[in-house]
Formats: C-alpha cells, structure tokens, sequence
C-alpha cells in the first residue's frame, strides 16, 4: 500500500464518517457522467460559464436550491460549505445541523459534506447531472475533498494559500502546504480515471484592496504547485477590483503568465481557465444598486474574456442568500451574456508591462528563496513578506503593505513593504496617487476604498 | 475607559475589526484588540484581565446566533463582570431577519447594546451615551 | 411687427390657449434661474447626467413624478406629452384629461401641456428649479414649444425629420420643415436673453434597425439646420444598437463629424453635446432582465462618453412605467455611474473610417441636391431615398434599404436602395453577414433581431 | 380568407404591423394592410368594401381604451357586419393593467378575440381555433 493511501485511509477513519469505500469510489469515479465534470465543459463550451454561490444545512434545502438553479439556466453548481467544517469542527457543524433541523432555523452558513456524508450527497449531485464546484476556505480539506470526489464534485476550489491568509488566523500555513499537497495528489489521481478534475485557485482573497500582483503571483503559485502533482485542468481566477481597466490588464496579465510559468515547469499540456469573481467586497445595503454592480461585473468578465464568472446576490450585504434571489442572478447573468454583444479588444499595453514587471519580480524572488521545494520557498516568501496580502487575518501575513486607490479607482501601491516590487513599478505606482495628504486623511480614503461600492 | 474587542467564534472577518479598532482609538479609548476567531471565554479572560469597562464583540460570518445563548451562562461565573457594558454587532443572523426580534433575543442572552447591520458610528454613539447614562463619562471626554 | 411675431400672435391665439403674454414671458426668461438651462449644466458639469423619460396626464400626477426623481438625484426632468397633443388634437386631449380626472384613470400616455397651460405649468418647473427637457414627438411643434418655453422648459427635443419619419404617417414634411424653423428661431431668440435655450435631435429614429450612418447624417442634418438659424447649444443623439463596439464608433464618429460640419457653416461657436439613448426598442417583459439591459445601456453610454443619458424603465414593454419604477431606474443610472471606474478608451479605426466614409458620402449628396436651401434639398433627399430609415411608418420614405445584424451584433446594410453608400463601404457591410440565406431565413432573422433584446 | 389589418387612431407603432402583415401572409390570408394612424372609421369602411371576414385591429400606445367604447355603436350602424370576426391585439392599456379585466372590457366593447400584450403566433392560433369552430375554415388550410 502506497503512504498516500496509507495516509488516506487514517484521513476517512474519522468518527463523523461512515465507512468509506475507496475501491467503490474510484469505479464511480470512472463511469461518471461526463457532464458532472467541468473540464469537460471547459473544453466545449461556447459562452461563459455561470456559478452562482450557495450552501444551505439541510439536504432539503439545498436540494431545492438545486431545483431553483437549474430552472435559472445554471451551467456550473456550487456547494458552500459551512464555516465549522472549513475550520475542521466537525462536532460543532453536527450540533448545528440538528438544531437547524429541529428549528427550522438556519444555524449554520453552509453545508455540512462531512456530516451529511457522500453517500447522501451523491444522490443529489448525480439526480442533477450538472458540475459541481466544491468551495470551502479549509486549510486542511483532505477529508473534505475526498468527500467530496466520491459525492461526485468534480472541481475543487481553494489552496495552501488563497483558503488560509483569507480565512484563518492561527493555522500554521506549513501545515496547509502538506494538506494541500495530499488533495493535489488525490485529484491528480482521480484525473486518470474519467475527464480530468479541476482545481481552482480562490483569487479574491480578502476581497479588500489586495493589489494585482499580489493576486497574480498567488494564483501562479498554486498553480504550479498543482500542476507539479499531476494535476490538467487548474482555473486561476480573480475578483472584480473597481476599475474595469485594471481588471482588464490583470485578466491580460494573468493568462499570459500562467501559459509562460505552466511551460517552464513542463506542464504546457495542462488547461488553464479563467475565472472572473463578481465583487467580494463590502455589497451596497440597497439591493437595487447590488442588481447594478452584479451585472457591470458580467460586463466586466466579459470584456476580461473569463471562462467562468462566480456569481454575487443582491443580499450580499443582508447575509446568506434565499434561493429565490440566489436564482435570479443566474438568470440575471445568463440574460446579460447572451445580450452583450460586439465587445472590444482593449489593451493598455503600459499598465500591462509595469503588472508584468512586478509580477515576474516577485515571482523571481520565490524561486531565488534557497529552500529545496516551491513550497518551501513559497512559505519563506510569505513569512518574509515577499508576498504581503492587505488585510489577512492570519497572524503570519506580513500586513506591511499599504494599498490605496488612485483618482480612476486602481488599487495602487503606495507602501511596498518587503514586497520586491522593482524601484521603476513602485514609483510608478505611487505617482498615480496624491501623497501629500496626512495619515488622517489616507486612513480616511483607505476606509473609502474599501466601501467603494457601498 | 478599557474596551477589549474582537471577532467571536469561528469568524475571520477582520475589516470591520481594524476599523473599529482606528475608531475607538480616534474616539479616545483604550483598546485590547483581541482580533478574529476570538472564542468567547478568552474575551471574558481579557476584560478580568485588563479590567475593561466595556466588551465589544463583532460578528459578521451569522455564526453568533449558536454562541449567543452561552453568554448568560459565562457572565454568571464571574460576579465582577455585572458592570461591564457587553455590546455586539455586525451581522447578528444567517440569513436575513427582523432587526427587533434580532435585539430582543441578544439583549436576553445577555448584551447591553446589540447593533445588528448597523453603521459602526451610530453603534459608537449608542455607547457613548449609555456611558453618558451610566454617569461613567462626561459630554466632552472618554480618556 | 416683425414676420416672426405676426406668425407667432396667430399661433398662441388657438381656441384651446390662454391669452399669452410674450413680454411677460421675455422677462421670465431674462431673470430666470441658471438652473433651469440645461446648458448651463452641460457648461459645468463633471458627470453625465441622467435623465428619465416620464409624462402623466394630471397636474398632480406630473409633479407627485417630480419628487420622486428628485428624490432620486435626477440631472434633467423630463415633459413627455400626450400623443394626442402630438398630433395637435387638442381637443381629444382635453378631453382624455377630463375623462382621466373623473375616472381616476389614465386615459392619456403624456402631459397634456396645451391644455394644462404655460402659467400652471410654470409653478410646477419653477417649483423643482432643475432642467425641464421637452419630449414630444409632433411634427407641428409651434405652439408646444411657445407653451414650453414661456413654462420655463430650456431644452427641446426633436427636429423635422427626427420627429416626422419615425412618428407619422401622413403628415407633410416640407410643412414640418418650416414648422420647425419656426421653433429654431424662437429657441435661437430667446437664447439670447439668458443662457442658451438647448435643442436636441432624436437620434433613436424608429428605434428598429437603424444602420448608424443613417442615423448620424440625419442627427448632422437637423444640427445644422438649427445652427443656421442661430441655435447656440445643441445636442446630437442615439441609441443602443445592439453591439457596444458599433455605439463607440457611432459616437466616435458622430462627434468628430458634428463638429467638422458645424465649422463648415461657421458655426464653431455652438456647443454640441452628445446624448446617448438606453435601448429603444422592443424590450423584455421579465423586468430583472430589463434592469440589466439598463444597466448595460448605462455602461455603453460611459464608453461611449455620452454628456447626457436618457433612461428607460423595467416597465418598458408593460407600458407608461409608474413613479416608483421610473425614480428606481435614475437612482440605478446614477449608482452605476458613480461605481464604473476606470474606463478604457476603445477605438476600432476601420469601422470608424467606413462609418466616417458612408456618413460623408450622403452628405455630399445631399449638399449636391440643386435646390436652393438646405432644408429644400433634405426634403429632396428623404423623397428620392437618398436618406431612408428603416420602418418608418412615414409614406414619404422609401422603405429600400434593408438592414440585418451580423454575428457581433452590428447592424449591416444589405440593401442600400437609394442611398449613396460608397461601393467599398457597401461590400464590406455584406461581407459581415451571410447573405446566402434564402428570404424566408432572412425575414426569420430580421425578426429575432428586432426582439434581440427580449 | 380575407383579413383587414392595421393600427389604430393616433398610433403609429409600425414594427408588429409589419409582422403581421407578414405573419399572415405566410398563414395564406388575404391581407389588406391599412398600416398605422388608422382611424375606426377607416377600419370598418374597408372591411365593407373588400368583404372581409376578419377585422385585426393593432393598439400599441395604449389609447384603444379610448376608442374602444365607439366600436359597438359603429358595428351596429352596418347589419352585415354581424359576422365578422372582430380581433384586437397588442397593448390595451395605459400602464400596467390586469389582463382579465382588460379582455371583459374589451369583450364587451364588442371584440371576439382580445389578445393582450400576446404573441403573435397565440394569437393567430386563436384566430384559426375560432374560424374552424364557426366552420370557416378546415383544419389544414386557410387560403
Ligand atoms: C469580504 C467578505 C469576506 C472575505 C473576508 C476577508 C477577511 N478575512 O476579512 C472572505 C471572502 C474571505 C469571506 C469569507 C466568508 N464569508 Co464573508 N463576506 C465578506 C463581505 C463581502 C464584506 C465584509 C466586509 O469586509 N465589509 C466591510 C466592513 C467594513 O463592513 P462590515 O464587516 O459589514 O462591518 C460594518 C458593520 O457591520 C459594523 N460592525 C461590525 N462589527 C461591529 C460591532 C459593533 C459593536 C458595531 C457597533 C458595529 C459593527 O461596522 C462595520 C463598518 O460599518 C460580506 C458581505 C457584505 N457585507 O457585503 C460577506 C459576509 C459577511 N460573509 C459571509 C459568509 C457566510 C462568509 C463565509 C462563511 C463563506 C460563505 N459561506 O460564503 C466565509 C467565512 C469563513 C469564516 N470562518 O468566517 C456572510 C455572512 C452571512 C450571514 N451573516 O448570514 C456575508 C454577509 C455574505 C453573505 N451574504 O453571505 N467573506
Ligand atoms: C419602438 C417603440 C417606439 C418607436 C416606434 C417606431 C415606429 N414607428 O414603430 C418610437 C420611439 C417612435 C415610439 C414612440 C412612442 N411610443 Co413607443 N414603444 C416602442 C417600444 C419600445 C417597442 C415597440 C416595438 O416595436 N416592439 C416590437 C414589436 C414586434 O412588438 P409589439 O409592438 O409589442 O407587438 C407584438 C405584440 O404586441 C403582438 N401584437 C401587436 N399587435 C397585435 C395585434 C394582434 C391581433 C395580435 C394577436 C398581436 C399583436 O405582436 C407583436 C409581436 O409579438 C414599446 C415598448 C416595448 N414593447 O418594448 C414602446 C411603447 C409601445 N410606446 C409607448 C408610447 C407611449 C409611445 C409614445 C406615445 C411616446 C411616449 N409617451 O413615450 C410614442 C407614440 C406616438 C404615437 N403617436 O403613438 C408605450 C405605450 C404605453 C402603454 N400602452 O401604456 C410603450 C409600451 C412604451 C412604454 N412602456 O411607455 N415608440
């Protein structure tokens, strides 16, 4: 037996999980529907596809927001998982899944997989028969993703890094390299077997003034790390960041560069996709404004050339979305798609060398790091601060960087920290914005930024 | 006047927990910034700690409906705690729900002032004048 | 007496008006407030401004319609009137509104203005002290516009050709020519006692297939025609299309070319603005997907670089939109404004030059007409199908050309009748679309591309 | 099968005419087209004189509320225009309406079929659902 399968068994032998059938799995796996993969609609499709966002407790609930998702023309399903699961509190997610039962009354934010289990869970993904994107924020999801293969989900979301400086605070990141690494490994396995598995990297990050190329060299990083595990089909993806033209050039930028990186470590075979996320941020209170800033982000990707676009709703602000509204912006975002028509080719061709210029210096200095694997010298970065995320919650984020928006709303960089952003980017970069002003004031435009859309 | 505030439970919401934190400061008081993902027994570990005079609790991820009814319970071991002024807000339900059953239902687990999806400035004022009330500030000052 | 004010005293002495006093009026103009001119807001503005689209038949419903778009931060306030006044059925339309006040019913789709009068009207525009533009539609605008402007309504919309073709069947067009002048030369007076009185063509024509060069050289057309009779601010206009990289080039084009014409008459001193239409044609009756046409509309509108926009509603394809929808849709219009950042400029020089070409070329036809004066050789022009607009329901138009969309979107000419679209111009149109369809196909196409939109 | 067609009074939404002028052609009806800006009178005078069977009467502005209550008295001046079968269509109100409502109404104004804010294609179903009933037509063929 293999140490990967040896680890694997230890993983599932959990006491919140019934027995699990790994040589059952894996003959699933092999004969399922080509349609529950979304490599497979990657490779065929003809227009963007749209993902809505949503977990509910109960197996009933989520069924019927199945229901209301098909209805409202959905090409890829979500499943959202609730936030004690992500942090492994299997326990806590039990006691509050039968209280939400009992009470009808939601107490959880997501959906239990480990509690409801992939027996259960398979029947509705196959009842279905649509792809299914597992979108969790666990830095240790190996149980979770086995889970979630065997209920037939077929793309997983998340990272080492992009689920664990957004979402966490103390969990120790080296920790999470080595968990990813066994879900890398588990997809690439699985891969041989039908269409390929697709992992997504979670672009958004803290969703609040995180630079582009920060984003961007994140998002390659796991990649690589990905695609040196065997995995074929990776989506890196970003969210809406409140200037259409610096989405654009990051769009431009990032596909680029993940062609240009996946060819240096001998992984050109892999399909990369692009995945647009409508704004993460803080959501206007007011839902018809939420209505307009959903759909300007359909404009958006679409003018970025996104593969897949993550759908938002206009309850962001209030809390979880009911179904009905969650419904609505699928249906919402598939009428746009389909009407939005004769969209120009926009380059900035200057925005776009500087973002390069950074991206591949930061990118540079991670492989200069002297430790012996990516993801050690990806973990220096992050200690060191050489890659720095605005407002990460995790205690081992640099937090030295300081970013604010220039006068057309690009997120600028005007406090590099340890971040090696080269000297000609960094002026530029702050040249774009009014330096004179005191702390008092930057800190109130810094507040201003963040509720940019509010 | 001692505040120790953070982010309770499960949650790592942390952009309202650095603005509030430049806010209480700005408006003149000492902070103990527990941070996100703070479990409810170590605030209460804090406030003996630091001898607070007020406990400012966010949470925005809906979780805070499953803490909430352990409160009660948790104040009562400590008999020094009946003074402190316990406050929450952020985003106190999953889902959306009534604003005044919302109130209703934390004032009884336990907390003074429950500002649910409310400005954080309109939630600032509402201290202050129940510190105002309580004789514990003057109009003019906090520090 | 002057000619003018001998014609003018006959118009205003109409069974259905109220003694009129010009002096009076002369004053209220002079002393009137800056804010009523929209082109004093044009002069200092540093966004777009917005304004909906809205006429009710009772004076209470028409100012109750005021304050729920002030309250909803509108730039301009619209007066839309009545079809029947349209059509100088002022007697119909008296008695509509008496039919409307005593059955609680509306029995009009517009603001009956002749009959409600200039001295009541001007309560109500004083009353808001914001920019009043004038919607109407008649082709005998003479004495709605003497109503309008002694009301304190600074801006006119329309033309003889923009408000004829698309808007009546029978009526004659040579009398709407001088019916017009008319109005330009009691607008060019009146500009000069205060800021300038705006005019502004109505470029959305039949909102149906419209190819842009025609709409372009019909907006040139009545812009100079107005000039010439000394109008000092006007606007030129259009509507979506259908495909955003066609409206950038529209308006590329049209604002290159108004002012290039306007300097040929010597008339460089106008100011010209550009007002951009949200889509005007047959709209979808699910109303979220109308909030996201319109939103659509608004972006296209920014790239366009628009100075003005004129909004619609989710009721569109209900019929006349209710207070609540109309205000909802400016306060959408502004949010959308306030968060699109970030624009890029777009420019696709080869449907520019193209565009450019088959615009002049009419032109020069139309300049090469013998007649004597220009509104002689327009009329000559729409008679002969040198200009031809696609389903005008007018008997004077030629009905020739046939247009169709092509896989962008754009509209394409594919069969240019009698206007002069240069030969190249004219194979690089068919050579977009596919024209070895048989007719049915091609009726079925021209269908689905009316309803593009539903 | 003879049809006259166009829209009424003061409206000169010309798009659907033109549609339904094309519509029933293909359908294998004789058309005659009176096009927009047509006024009631108009309607009825062409129907006497080309012997139509049907009359299809197009509102699109929302002022056939306003003409509608004239039909019966015009209808009853002519006998022979008893059998005709009366259809209106497109948008029969100011504003929004309840659909029910509207078809009573225009019901009783004298119209046999009232199709509001209807497809095309329905409602030249139901045309033809109507003509076979009265026996006018066979199941397979119009023309
Ligand atoms: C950015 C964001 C994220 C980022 C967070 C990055 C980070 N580490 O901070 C990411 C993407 C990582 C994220 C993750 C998740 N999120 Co989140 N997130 C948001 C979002 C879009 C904005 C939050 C924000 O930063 N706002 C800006 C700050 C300044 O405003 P604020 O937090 O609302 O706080 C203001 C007031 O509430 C008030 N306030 C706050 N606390 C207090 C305390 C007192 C005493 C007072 C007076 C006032 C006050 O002051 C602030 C300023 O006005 C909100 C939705 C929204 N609001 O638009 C969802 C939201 C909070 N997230 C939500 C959820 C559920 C999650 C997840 C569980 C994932 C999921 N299922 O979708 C995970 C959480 C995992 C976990 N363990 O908690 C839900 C909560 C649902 C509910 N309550 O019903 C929301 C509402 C979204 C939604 N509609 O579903 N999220
Ligand atoms: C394009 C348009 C115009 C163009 C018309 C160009 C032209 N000459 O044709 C312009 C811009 C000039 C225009 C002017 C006006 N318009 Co207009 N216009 C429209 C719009 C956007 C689309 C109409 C269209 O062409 N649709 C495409 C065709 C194919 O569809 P259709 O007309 O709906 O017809 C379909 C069905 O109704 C059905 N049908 C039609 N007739 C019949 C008959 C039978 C028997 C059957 C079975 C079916 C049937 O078949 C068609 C195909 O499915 C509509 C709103 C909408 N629908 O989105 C407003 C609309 C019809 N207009 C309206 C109005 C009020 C006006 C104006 C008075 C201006 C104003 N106040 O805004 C003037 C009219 C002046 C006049 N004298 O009538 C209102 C009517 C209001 C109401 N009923 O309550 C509408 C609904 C807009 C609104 N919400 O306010 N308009």
């Amino acid at each position: 037996m293999s140490l990967l399968q040896e680890e694997r068994d230890i993983i599932v032998s959990n006491e919140f999980v019934d027995a699990f059938d790994f040589a059952e799995v894996a003959e699933f796996v092999t004969n399922a529907s080509k349609e529950l993969f979304i490599s497979h609609h990657f490779k065929n499709k003809d227009k963007m596809l749209v993902q809505p966002r949503g977990g509910f407790p109960t197996y009933q609930q989520q069924f019927a927001l199945y229901e209301y998702f098909v209805k409202a023309n959905v090409d890829v399903l979500p499943l959202t998982i609730d936030s004690n699961t992500r942090l492994n509190d299997y326990a806590t997610a039990q006691k509050m899944l039968r209280l939400s039962e009992e009470n009808d009354k939601d107490m959880l934010n997501g959906y239990p997989l480990i509690i409801h289990g992939y027996r259960t869970t398979r029947n509705m993904i196959t009842n279905f028969d649509k792809p299914v994107s597992l979108r969790h924020g666990t830095p240790d999801a190996r149980l979770l993703v086995e889970t979630a293969i065997a209920s037939g989900i077929f793309e997983i979301e998340g990272g080492p890094i992009t689920y664990l400086l957004p979402y966490s605070k103390n969990f120790p990141l080296d920790k999470a390299f080595l968990y990813w690494k066994y879900v890398e490994r588990v997809c690439a396995n699985y891969s041989e077997l039908n269409e390929p598995i697709n992992r997504e990297s979670f672009g958004p990050l803290t969703a609040t003034l995180v630079p582009p190329c920060i984003t961007i060299v994140i998002q390659l990083l796991e990649m690589l790390l990905s695609l040196e595990e065997g995995v074929k089909s990776f989506s890196v993806s970003f969210a809406q960041q409140g200037s259409m033209m610096q989405d654009i050039v990051t769009g431009a930028v990032i596909k680029k560069l993940a062609k240009h990186y996946a060819e240096e470590i001998g992984c050109g075979d892999a399909t990369i996709n692009l995945v647009y996320h409508q704004w993460m941020g803080a959501f206007p209170t007011n839902m018809d404004y939420a209505d307009q800033l959903i759909n300007l982000a359909t404009v958006i990707a679409s003018m970025v050339g996104a593969d897949k676009i993550i759908t938002k709703t206009r309850q962001e602000a209030t809390g979880i979305p009911t179904k009905e509204a969650n419904a609505k912006t699928v249906a919402d975002t598939q009428y746009t798609l389909r009407i939005l028509n004769g969209l120009p080719t926009v380059v900035d061709e200057e925005e776009e060398e500087i973002l390069t210029q950074e991206v591949m210096a930061i990118m540079e200095a991670v492989f200069n790091d002297p430790a012996d694997t990516l993801w050690r010298k990806v973990f220096n970065c992050i200690k060191s601060g050489v890659i720095d995320v605005p407002f990460s919650p995790h205690i081992i984020n640099q937090n030295e960087m300081i970013t604010i928006r220039d006068a057309q709303k690009n997120i600028r960089i005007i406090e590099r920290g340890n971040v090696p952003i080269p000297d000609k980017c960094y002026e530029y970069e702050r040249a774009q914005c009014d330096l004179t002003k005191d702390t008092t004031s930057i800190v109130n435009d810094i507040i201003h930024d963040i509720g940019i859309m509010q | 006047m001692k505040v120790v505030t953070g982010v309770v439970g499960n949650d790592i919401h942390v952009v309202a927990n650095r603005l509030i934190d430049l806010s209480l400061r700005a408006r003149g008081y000492d902070v103990y910034n527990l941070g996100v993902n703070t479990h409810l027994q170590e605030f209460f570990d804090a406030v003996v700690e630091t001898g607070a005079e007020v406990l400012m609790i966010s949470s925005l991820n809906g979780e805070a409906e499953g803490w909430g009814r352990e409160v009660r319970l948790l104040k009562s071991k400590y008999k020094s705690l009946d003074d402190v002024i316990m406050m929450i807000g952020g985003n106190l339900t999953v889902g959306s729900g009534n604003a005044e059953d919302i109130v209703a239902r934390y004032k009884n687990y336990g907390f003074d002032i429950v500002c649910h999806q409310m400005d954080l400035n309109t939630g600032l004022d509402m201290l202050q004048d129940l510190l105002e009330a309580r004789g514990l500030v003057s109009e003019e000052a906090i520090a």
